[in-house]
């Protein structure tokens, strides 16, 4: 069977003052399998988000192609998009800035609903009803006003707006980062039990290596927006190729105070992704070193 | 530098379309020029019209009209005044300075006091002076700024003749350079606190704001957190990030400043640019208000830059070249 | 052996909500002590508390409780009771802080170099140009590259990881006693955090300071603490030495906590992801 | 499994809509209602007041310049014609604020259309707009607004469009900075990537939460559109066949050091409806922004 996402050679670049250009993203290759979650990790400025949000079409793509289900959604246009549009669904990091704080919160899951012509009438209501108590709400909350609700119930609720249009892929873009540790871990059981149940394909994008290992399949580490370790979650963390995958590993904190390891005293910093005129970076070169495992040549 | 540049030619391309557009409004206006100069006396008279016609090259086709203007106003010529018959440069020259003493006067004595006032009354939000600026700065900013003149002028020009009623300078006064400046400055008094109390009204709220948001800034709590005294802490971590915001506002509120100079000027008889722009505007004279408006523009332009360069004086975050890789 | 820093039934308010109610703890020279909690539990509140900037800035009151500092001449003193000036002499002389936001905690005007300088003459009566030398000297100590070029440098100039050792410059120039750390990385990135976290612990064994580090993360909390608070609600649920924390937490509170933390590591060998495996906790 | 309703902070507990919270705390503003009372008052005064106090503002009815309380003079004395000076202020409120209403409707119609386009779509056609609005704002607004009533003879309506082209750039940028913050807020994404069209995540999504901020500027603005009338009123560019507050002035200033009645009266009521609009647009202002009250 074909992946349900196939991402060929993304590029997005952002023009920044004086002619220097970001290289936001930067030759991106990946397939999200049906039923699977891709996690994309990485540190700010890596690319992630971009990536997640020029998938969706929240940016165009510079160059490039986003196959989603047998069809290229990259240079759709509007009207073509909009019908595609309910196959991919995204869940953002701020629960406090991702609900409109003038309406219900039942309206903003409904609002999908209605766009697509999904439901009407009383339908409307009935549906959202359902998908509250699918994300572990109580159907009434529906009335109710995002203010009302704390960061982990407003995270569900985004979920529940995800899932109206019956999505195939819900892009998580640091969707769990911004809750306190107890919350994370419900909300992860949550997206969990959803994909169990309804076969969703999640692309995770975060920079918590911890969670990561916990909830994905596969697993790609991006730096200065490309890609240079994608594999198996098992082969990513238990046999990293990749220097930067291995320092990235190196630097979690572990949960374990008899795990204590000695820190050298480095003091490198993230480079930036900015090039100035005329400059641009230069692309890696993926060698698969197994079965699904593919690292980048490092000069 | 190059960021300066590009702003000055930006402002110049500004300026041009703005003469553009006055001009453009004034001569497709309804109402013919040439029957108002012509006056009562040749207004009824064809030849006399067609001959102020001709002469002003009113005949000619719009856009060569346009030409030909913004030709002389790039030279500095401005044209000629109908009424006064004066170049319209010179005319306006000899009444920039008044404005702008005035103008400035207003201005300062509005910031100084209005970001003294803001920095006291938000150490102190809940005191009964922190309030009564709040009532104060409301006020201030609902009083028509010709009545408030009015006002000024029976309370301490008639009942009590502290200042005098109008004009700049006292015509009978014949002392030497100290004296005259003395007596400006006599008259500056009640048209300056008149201009500039809506203004200080303004700053002293707006910098109350921004100074009680900077309190409650990381940095301020870092800077407590060093040990510093609470005035160190106040005037120098806090003042100069809490006047930023003062000196935006100020600097776009110039154009706003002129328009409250022209009723000021008109209540207290000042010979300034608002006063000849509100004669002119009687008089019909179009070139003397296309030369103002042409200025006035160019001011508000020009204060703009400056106020920029100021806010990049006190805030490095976008000092030209600062951003350095 | 004696602690350098006592806390003892300390009761903050905010108007009629409690933000920390009868907390105590030691804190001991060359030791770490983490309180841990999630967010509205009152951590930050009590680490403020301690500098007497909650009634500063805040509209906070220190409603009960003593803070008993060992001052230099071995006496100890209760912070609570001191007057303002007397605060002021200790404030970043003795205790010092650093926190979670530095391009927020810096003053974007001023170049980072005479931000910590300040400090310096401020409490140890330096002129200016023995404060340079001073500030040079403590950037390289935090290993600030190229310290002579960035002490004139201001924030925005600089990258996350450079402004938090700034902070961390400023907040031991004067050889404190207790450095409190409030979320000292929670800002920062994983690989820039790693640095951070290895340069406080290198400093606080060649200092010999007591660090007080406010963190929501286990991680950091098993990386860095030898003692640990957990606090819930205003409250401390549990305290003890950070090993006890970890492997044989008494309260439910503590053990929910733990079952939720995600730890590298915990699925080696697994090929499928799993759900957390979480403990019921009714307060 | 489900989670129980928390309220978020002690504060906000179970107040329902924004709305309705907004509603409640301005209710609450002393000042503000102060201000809506002073409103609904004068707006009544200048619908009805000449039933109650039925004198022609335009006859001459005693000794010019009569103090209140001298003579046979009303009780705000009389002019140097001898008019009713009481009757003026009665009765001339109409101009003020009609003028103001019209001139406000055409700030806020432009001001927002040029603004939620400039800020929503960016790129050219926020530089090309921006461009236009920079060009009206550096025009001094009063000197520009002679110049139109002058060439187009004053009237109510020529008055209302000079006050309406020269104020709108306020509205047209602050519109645009709330979009420019919205647009990029994640629920606006999540419209966007639901699949809502651009008229919708304007109008619908954007707009209403640019409201507040919009419904301060605006109500503040309606004031300084009456300061703006009773400017070009004084100078003599109001409509000349209407009795306006500003035209009381502008016609008692050879006089007024003879009669300080003729002057203060009217500014009294030029400086009561404006005060209550600035009293109102503090109070809305607090109301839409708990956090920031007092500021």
């Amino acid at each position: 069977m074909s992946p349900l996402v196939e991402v060929r050679d993304l590029c997005k670049q952002f023009p920044v003052g004086a002619g220097a250009t970001v290289y936001a993203v930067e030759g991106v290759s990946l397939e999200v399998g049906r039923g699977e979650t891709l996690a994309v990790v990485g540190e700010s400025g890596c690319g992630k988000s971009t990536l997640a949000h020029t998938m969706i079409r929240l940016h165009d793509p510079t160059s490039g192609q986003v196959v989603l289900d047998g069809v290229d959604i990259s240079t759709l246009g509007n009207r073509a998009l909009r019908e595609h549009r309910r196959k991919m669904q995204i869940i953002f990091q701020d629960p406090f800035a991702s609900l409109d704080p003038r309406r219900p919160v039942g309206r903003a899951v409904a609002e999908p609903l209605l766009i697509h012509g999904m439901a009407k009438g009383d339908e409307v209501d009935e549906k959202v009803a359902d998908l509250f108590v699918k994300v572990g709400l109580e159907a009434d909350m529906m009335r109710q006003y995002p203010h009302q609700f704390s960061g982990g119930q407003r995270q569900r609720v985004c979920i529940a707006r995800a899932l109206a249009t019956n999505p195939q892929l819900v892009i998580a873009d640091e969707a769990v980062s911004a809750l306190d540790v107890s919350i994370q871990a419900q909300v992860i059981n949550l997206m969990m039990g959803l994909q169990a149940d309804l076969g969703l394909s999640y692309l995770f994008i975060s920079h918590d290596l911890a969670v990561v290992e916990r909830m994905s399949h596969r697993v790609a580490v991006m730096y200065l927006g490309q890609i240079v370790e994608l594999g198996p979650r098992r082969a990513i963390f238990e046999n990293p190729q990749h220097s930067y995958t291995q320092r990235l590993l190196d630097a979690v904190p572990i949960a374990d105070p008899r795990a204590r390891r000695d820190r050298p005293l480095l003091t490198d910093e993230i480079p930036s992704p900015v090039w100035p005129a005329g400059t641009s970076p230069e692309r890696v070169v993926m060698r698969e070193v197994a079965p699904g495992h593919l690292v980048a040549d490092e000069g | 530098m190059k960021q300066i540049a590009a702003r000055i030619a930006w402002s110049a391309g500004l300026i041009l379309a703005v003469i553009v557009m006055c001009f453009s409004l004034i001569h497709l206006a309804p109402g013919d020029v040439a029957i108002v100069i012509a006056g009562d006396s040749g207004a009824g008279d064809p030849e006399v019209i067609a001959e102020i016609r001709e002469d002003l090259g009113l005949d000619d086709p719009f856009l060569v009209q346009l030409g030909g203007y913004v030709g002389d106003v790039v030279q500095g010529d401005l044209g000629t005044s109908y009424r006064f018959n004066e170049p319209v440069t010179d005319l306006i020259v000899t009444r920039l300075w008044p404005t702008f003493l005035l103008v400035g006067t207003a201005v300062s004595f509005a910031i100084v006091i209005g970001v003294l006032v803001g920095v006291f009354t938000a150490r102190r939000p809940e005191s009964p002076i922190s309030h009564g600026v709040t009532v104060f700065s409301l006020t201030g900013y609902s009083m028509p700024v010709f009545w408030t003149g009015l006002l000024l002028i029976i309370m301490f020009a008639s009942n009590v003749q502290w200042f005098p009623v109008s004009g700049m300078r006292d015509v009978r006064l014949d002392g030497n350079w100290l004296e005259e400046w003395v007596d400006i400055a006599h008259h500056l008094v009640l048209p300056s606190i008149t201009l500039g109390v809506i203004y200080l009204a303004q700053y002293s709220r707006l910098s109350r704001a921004s100074m009680l948001e900077v309190l409650q800034s990381d940095y301020v709590r870092t800077a407590r957190a060093k040990g510093l005294t609470e005035r160190r802490v106040v005037y120098k971590h806090a003042l100069r990030n809490a006047v930023i915001p003062v000196v935006t506002v100020a600097g776009l509120q110039f154009g706003q400043m002129l328009s409250g100079a022209l009723l000021v000027e008109t209540v207290f008889n000042w010979p300034g640019l608002g006063r000849l722009a509100a004669d002119s505007v009687f008089q019909r004279d179009a070139p003397v208000l296309l030369g103002i408006l042409i200025l006035s523009s160019t001011l508000v332009v020009i204060i703009n830059i400056l106020t920029d360069v100021v806010y990049r004086l006190i805030d490095p975050r976008i000092r030209v070249g600062a951003a350095t890789k | 052996m004696e602690p350098v820093l006592s806390v003892r039934g300390l009761t903050v308010t905010f108007g009629s909500f409690t933000a920390v109610e009868d907390v105590s703890f030691d804190i001991h020279a060359g030791q770490t002590l983490a309180v841990v909690g999630e967010s509205g539990s009152g951590k930050s509140v009590t680490a403020l508390s301690i500098m007497r900037l909650v009634e500063l800035g805040t509209r906070g009151k220190i409603e009960r409780g003593e803070i008993l500092f060992r001052a230099p001449d071995g006496e100890m003193i209760d912070l609570v009771q001191q007057p303002e000036g007397e605060m002021r002499a200790i404030r970043g002389n003795q205790i010092s802080m650093i926190f979670q936001e530095p391009l927020t905690s810096l003053n974007p005007v001023y170049s980072v170099g005479d931000q910590v300088a300040e400090a310096v003459i401020l409490h140890q009566g330096l002129d200016k140009e023995a404060a340079n030398e001073r500030v040079l000297e403590m950037f390289r100590l935090v290993r600030i590259p190229e310290a002579e070029k960035r002490m004139v440098q201001f924030p925005h100039e600089m990258s996350g990881g450079m402004r938090q050792r700034v902070m961390i410059a400023m907040a031991l120039s004067c050889d404190p006693k207790v450095l409190i750390a409030d979320e000292p990385t929670t800002a920062l990135d994983v690989t820039i955090q790693a640095q951070i976290l290895g340069l406080m612990r290198d400093l606080r064994e060649q200092t010999g300071a007591a660090v007080l580090i406010i963190t929501h993360d286990m991680g950091v909390v098993a990386e860095v603490a030898d003692d640990v608070v957990v606090m819930n609600r205003a409250n401390v649920v549990e305290r003890g030495p950070v090993t006890q924390i970890f492997e044989a937490a008494t309260e439910p509170y503590t053990r929910a906590l733990l079952a939720s933390v995600p730890r590298l590591g915990s699925m080696a060998g697994r090929d499928e992801p799993a759900p957390f495996d979480l403990v019921e906790y009714q307060p | 499994m489900t989670v129980p309703v928390t309220p978020v902070s002690p504060e906000q507990g179970d107040l329902g809509p924004p709305g309705r919270q907004a509603l409640r705390l301005f209710i609450r503003n002393k000042a503000a209602v102060f201000g809506l009372i002073l409103l609904v008052a004068i707006v009544f005064m200048t619908l009805f007041g000449s039933f109650f106090y039925d004198q022609d503002p335009s006859r001459i009815i005693a000794r010019p310049l009569q103090g209140p309380g001298e003579g046979d003079a009303p009780a705000f004395g009389t002019d140097y014609l001898g008019r009713d000076v009481l009757a003026g202020v009665v009765n001339g409120g109409s101009t003020s604020l009609t003028v103001a209403l019209v001139a406000v409707l055409l700030v806020a119609v432009i001001g927002v259309s040029i603004g939620a386009v400039s800020g929503y779509y960016g790129g050219w056609i926020d530089v090309a707009l921006m461009r236009v609005t920079e060009m009206f704002q550096v025009l001094p607004a009063l000197l520009f607004a002679m110049v139109i009533v002058a060439l187009f003879e004053p009237s109510t309506r020529s008055v209302s469009v000079a006050i309406g082209l020269a104020s709108w750039p306020q509205t047209a940028r602050l519109t645009r900075a709330e979009f420019l913050r919205l647009k990029n807020l994640e629920f606006v994404k999540a419209a966007r990537a639901s699949g809502a069209s651009d008229f919708r995540i304007i109008w619908g999504v954007i707009f209403p939460n640019a409201l507040p901020p919009l419904i301060v500027s605006i109500t503040l603005i309606m004031g300084a559109a009456i300061l703006f009338e009773s400017g070009l009123a004084f100078l003599g560019l109001g409509d000349p066949n209407s009795q306006s507050w500003g035209l009381m002035i502008g016609l008692s200033r050879q006089t007024f050091l003879n009669g300080w009645w003729t002057v203060t009266f009217p500014g009294m009521a030029i400086f009561a409806t404006v005060l209550s609009f600035s009293l109102i647009g503090d109070g809305l202002q607090d109301a839409f922004n708990p956090k920031l009250r007092g500021r």
